[in-house]
């Protein structure tokens, strides 16, 4: 009986001092982790909206959330699309900047990947694939050019480039861009998504 | 506040219920054993080399508690195991004469005659399947399997090619002497001073042809010491080495082909 | 229960133990996360604090916790442990935090941490599992160090994120994949047996 | 001593016309033609490049013989040039010469010695050479150029497989003519791109029985069958059989990687598998797979089936009954 009780009790007290040790460690860290957090989105914002000066979460699903991107009187000047979706090795996480109007991609920015270094990996890459992002139309679907050319004028309105070698990254990006460019439209469409309403500050 | 309580009550919540299941695990599935089996096991050397005969430390340990095992049977840990593990089971420890590995060939390069130049896998295992390379078809084959197969780092092959027992390192765990594909190995007590270091059956004319110190059946040790060698298929063999007294029989020294002779003789000339 | 010297205690891990090296415990972290110099840095530090946070709070307490209930108490030790740790990165290194990923989480099973628990926190005074720890840690952090070094010069040019390499080599990007980790650590093991041999065969 | 002993040495006792420099150096021929043609269409890049495989093969192997103290005749029995030529002829034309350098390295080093060398390696060092470049450097090993005999005015150019996998060039008719790949006429590996001098050596080494006849003929034939059923359904979207045979390494692998007498199988009827196994493998990989190309990576996949082929396939012992 001794033993049992010198069981418990151990075991018990070792989960109470645990559990109070993490309780201090969660509060004490807890602010910076999210500022971190906050503080990445916000920077991404800022890159792929230009003229942004605060931002707001408009909308928040899982892998799915839309931030707008406000200039200096409030107004909302484009939005952020933060998405994250299947490419050829593991998950891409990717911000997409398009005007207001949803008509024009401003920027793209990859947040996140694990593509073959020196092929897929080649997405963060601002000469290859990058700049080919500025200025799209995405009022129909974004397609992909192949094989890839040399500068943004040889492409058609709603071209991009694809990186030479490594075609599944490119399209699996394509795909994620297109896919939440149509979301995005749906939502606005269903009025889910309204100016400025849910602040994050 | 509930940033701190969640925490705190989840795992203290859990640690709680876990070590009941723990308490109900511990007496509904306890199995009753022996508190003397984790005794013995805990002095054993853990080695788990197997010379004991069982299949490792903790297999013994249930035997020797069962009584199907000696206390000294881990030749490994020698004395001071036995006679803990005697004391764990409360009896009185039997004398423990440590033993060693003896190499039974004196068949150097030098002594040994080759038959012809080897070509093959070099090991002792399949030279010895084809006959082996020397002459002498009962001799160390010089491959080493007997050192690669020590696992207390306890034979070296010496220059003139044959494996050497490093007293201090040997355990007597009888590795080598079921590598040996010619059961070259026999485990000796330490004390044993007298020691015939040939195998070879064949007859007198032959084996002095094959080997500068092979025993050619001479007779001469047995006559010196009928007690306790007796001439056996050609070959001196000591069938009670306690018998000998190696003081009163210096005869042994007479031994034509050096093929018997003496351990710690040889030892004290190495350090003088 | 340890009959070795204190100096004897710390450089086992080193070498003569070594945690990857010789007695191949937590491949997992090793393999995975040693592409650049400073994740395999920042992961052997993490594993190292809680190894040596770890043994030291066993050790204190060995005698307090009945053998039916240790290896819960030990995990939920090391456990608490780690949170510690990812806390800390994500809140002081989220860049680092984000690339090691799951691995930081993952130390909670490295075998390396329970094992020294079972094998000796729970047997040795607290002064002698701390330099056990100490020693451990030693030599998992020096094994990850080489290993991503190797990695990330070959794999990237670089060391610690500076170019060390000049501009006609041609990063061998298989070092930085799973593949390389595997090149690069069986070769390491082989130099290291082949190490082992030779001091052996000389004595 | 002029006394006359007698050689112990372990079975088989077996004498035979054949030995390992007669046999490697009848593949060295049989390359020939491959190696001419590639001179041809490339040029001096081809010379350095098969230059510097073969000579870096050549040192690692004399290393190697050195560090484990075996004797540096064994460089001689042509294995290692071998290894040598079959990576240059795996290795696109304009690869940089110290990666080529690398993969030859990485083959005889990781390939062959560590596993004991000459025998003993279960991949084909060639192959694991090429395998590391492949992933080492992504890059340069997909970049190509034209043949010298075309005159196209472009740096790059795809090979005939990469606009069949990424420029859908069945559906756009781009495919290369079945006549430029028998001769070579395409963009390449050095030693692929012609159909022709590659059957003239396998036919070689074929008549001099220096290789299993079914292991090219099986990787053909299950090839053939698995891409024909494809093009029958869709003609639109798939390319005949007659191209993939053609194109890419098919013919230099069938004739000469995974004829590799170290890492094929012993008996016939693991030949068979091993050969088949190899043809839909790459079928897979080049309808459906990430890679246009995949015959590298088949043969290395089937090479890890060559023990487990060889137990199970073994024959009966002549009178052995199977238990009841």
């Amino acid at each position: 009986m001794k033993l049992s009780v010198q069981m418990v009790v151990v075991l018990t007290s070792v989960g109470l001092l645990s559990g109070s040790f993490l309780a201090t460690v969660g509060i004490l860290t807890k602010e910076r982790v999210e500022l971190n957090k906050q503080r990445e989105v916000e920077a991404a914002i800022i890159k792929v909206v230009p003229g942004t000066e605060s931002s707001t979460k408009l909308y928040e699903a899982k892998d799915f959330k839309v931030y707008g991107g406000k200039n200096q009187d409030g107004t909302l000047i484009g939005y952020g699309i933060l998405v994250s979706g299947i490419g050829f090795q593991d998950k891409i996480t990717l911000m997409l900047g398009t005007d207001i109007s949803l008509t024009k991609t401003t920027r793209l920015e990859i947040i996140e990947q694990k593509e073959t270094p020196g092929l897929g990996a080649k997405i963060e890459d601002e000469d290859v694939f990058l700049k080919f992002w500025e200025g799209r139309d995405c009022s129909q679907a974004i397609s992909l050019r192949k094989p890839a050319v040399k500068t943004a004028e040889e492409l058609a309105a709603s071209e991009v480039n694809t990186i030479t070698g490594a075609t599944i990254s490119s399209e699996s990006v394509l795909k994620i861009v297109n896919n939440s460019v149509e979301k995005l439209r749906q939502l606005i469409k269903e009025g889910q998504i309204q100016d400025g309403e849910q602040d994050v500050h | 506040m509930t940033e701190i309580l969640v925490p705190i009550i989840t795992m203290t919540a859990l640690g709680f219920l876990f070590s009941l299941g723990l308490v109900f695990a511990y007496r509904k599935l306890k199995v009753y054993e022996d508190p003397r089996i984790e005794q013995v096991s805990a002095i054993l050397p853990q080695a788990n080399c197997g010379a004991c005969g069982y299949a490792g430390c903790r297999a013994f340990a249930e035997a020797v508690v069962k009584g199907e095992a000696a206390p000294d049977g881990c030749p490994v840990g020698g004395e001071e195991v036995t006679a803990q593990v005697a004391a764990a089971l409360g009896v009185k420890a039997p004398e423990v004469i440590k033993k060693i590995a003896r190499l039974h060939c004196r068949g150097s390069h030098e002594a040994a005659k080759n038959r012809g130049p080897y070509i093959g896998i070099s090991t002792c295992h399949a030279a010895h399947l084809i006959g082996g390379n020397k002459q002498c078809s009962f001799g160390c084959l010089h491959f080493g399997d007997c050192v690669r197969a020590c696992p207390f780092d306890a034979l070296y092959m010496a220059e003139e090619g044959l494996p050497v027992v490093r007293e201090d390192k040997c355990t007597a765990c009888g590795k080598c002497v079921d590598a040996c594909p010619r059961n070259l190995f026999e485990l000796h007590p330490f004390t044993q001073e007298i020691i015939v270091y040939c195998r070879s059956k064949d007859r007198g004319a032959t084996s002095r042809k094959v080997c500068k110190n092979a025993c050619i059946a001479c007779g001469i040790c047995s006559r010196a010491c009928p007690d306790a060698i007796v001439i056996e298929n050609n070959l001196a063999v000591i069938t009670d080495y306690k018998k000998i007294d190696p003081e009163k029989i210096p005869d042994i020294e007479k031994c034509p082909t050096a093929a018997i002779g003496r351990l710690h003789k040889e030892k004290k000339e190495d350090e003088g | 229960m340890s009959t070795r010297s204190i100096g004897q205690e710390f450089t086992k891990g080193l070498w003569n133990e070594n945690p990857v090296l010789r007695q191949l415990l937590g491949l997992c972290p090793t393999l995975a996360v040693t592409g650049w110099v400073i994740n395999g840095l920042a992961m052997g530090l993490a594993t190292s604090f809680v190894l040596i946070f770890s043994s030291i709070v066993v050790s204190i307490i060995k005698k307090l916790i009945p053998s039916q209930v240790r290896i819960a108490s030990y995990i939920v030790i090391i456990a608490t442990f780690v949170t510690v740790a990812d806390r800390f990165l994500a809140a002081y290194f989220p860049d680092i935090s984000k690339d090691l990923g799951p691995y930081v989480p993952l130390i909670v099973v490295n075998c390396i941490i329970l094992g020294r628990q079972e094998a000796f926190s729970s047997k040795n005074s607290v002064g002698r599992s701390l330099i056990d720890a100490l020693g451990m840690s030693s030599g998992f952090v020096l094994t990850l160090l080489v290993l991503s070094s190797i990695r990330e010069i070959l794999g990237s040019g670089t060391y610690l994120g500076h170019q060390v390499m000049g501009s006609w080599f041609t990063p061998w990007i298989i070092m930085i994949l799973p593949a390389g980790a595997f090149l690069a650590l069986g070769i390491l093991l082989g130099i290291a047996l082949h190490i082992e041999k030779k001091t052996k065969s000389r004595i | 001593m002029t006394e006359k002993m007698l050689i112990t040495q372990s079975s088989p006792h077996f004498r035979d016309k054949d030995s390992v420099p007669k046999i490697m150096y009848a593949v060295v021929i049989s390359l020939a033609p491959a190696v001419f043609a590639s001179l041809y269409f490339f040029r001096l890049r081809a010379l350095l490049l098969l230059l510097c495989c073969v000579a870096a093969c050549l040192a690692t192997e004399a290393i190697f013989l050195r560090l484990r103290k075996k004797p540096l005749q064994a460089l001689l029995d042509g294995s290692a040039i071998i290894t040598g030529l079959l990576l240059a002829m795996t290795l696109p034309p304009s690869l940089p010469l110290d990666m080529a350098v690398i993969g030859a390295v990485i083959a005889i080093a990781i390939g062959k010695q560590v596993f004991g060398g000459l025998g003993y390696n279960i991949f084909n060092p060639a192959l694991v050479g090429r395998a590391f470049l492949q992933t080492a450097f992504p890059v340069a090993m997909t970049t190509w150029i034209p043949p010298l005999t075309k005159t196209i005015n472009t740096a790059t150019y795809a090979t005939p497989l990469g606009d069949l996998k990424f420029q859908d060039a069945v559906a756009q008719g781009t495919l290369a003519p079945l006549k430029d790949l028998f001769f070579g006429n395409t963009g390449g590996c050095l030693g692929e791109t012609s159909a022709l001098a590659l059957i003239i050596g396998g036919l070689f080494l074929l008549s001099r029985r220096v290789i299993d006849w079914r292991i090219p003929l099986g990787i053909i034939l299950s090839l053939s069958v698995f891409t024909g059923i494809f093009w029958l359904a869709n003609p639109v979207k798939y390319a005949s059989p007659l191209f993939h045979l053609l194109a890419g390494g098919l013919l230099l692998g069938a004739f000469f990687m995974a004829t590799d007498m170290v890492t094929s199988p012993i008996t016939p009827l693991g030949t068979w598998v091993y050969a088949l196994g190899i043809g839909i493998v790459i079928g897979l990989v080049r309808l459906f797979g990430g890679f246009p190309e995949g015959v590298m990576y088949s043969i290395l996949f089937m090479n890890t089936f060559v023990p487990l082929l060889n137990r199970h396939t073994r024959p009966r012992i002549l009178g052995e009954r199977r238990a009841q």
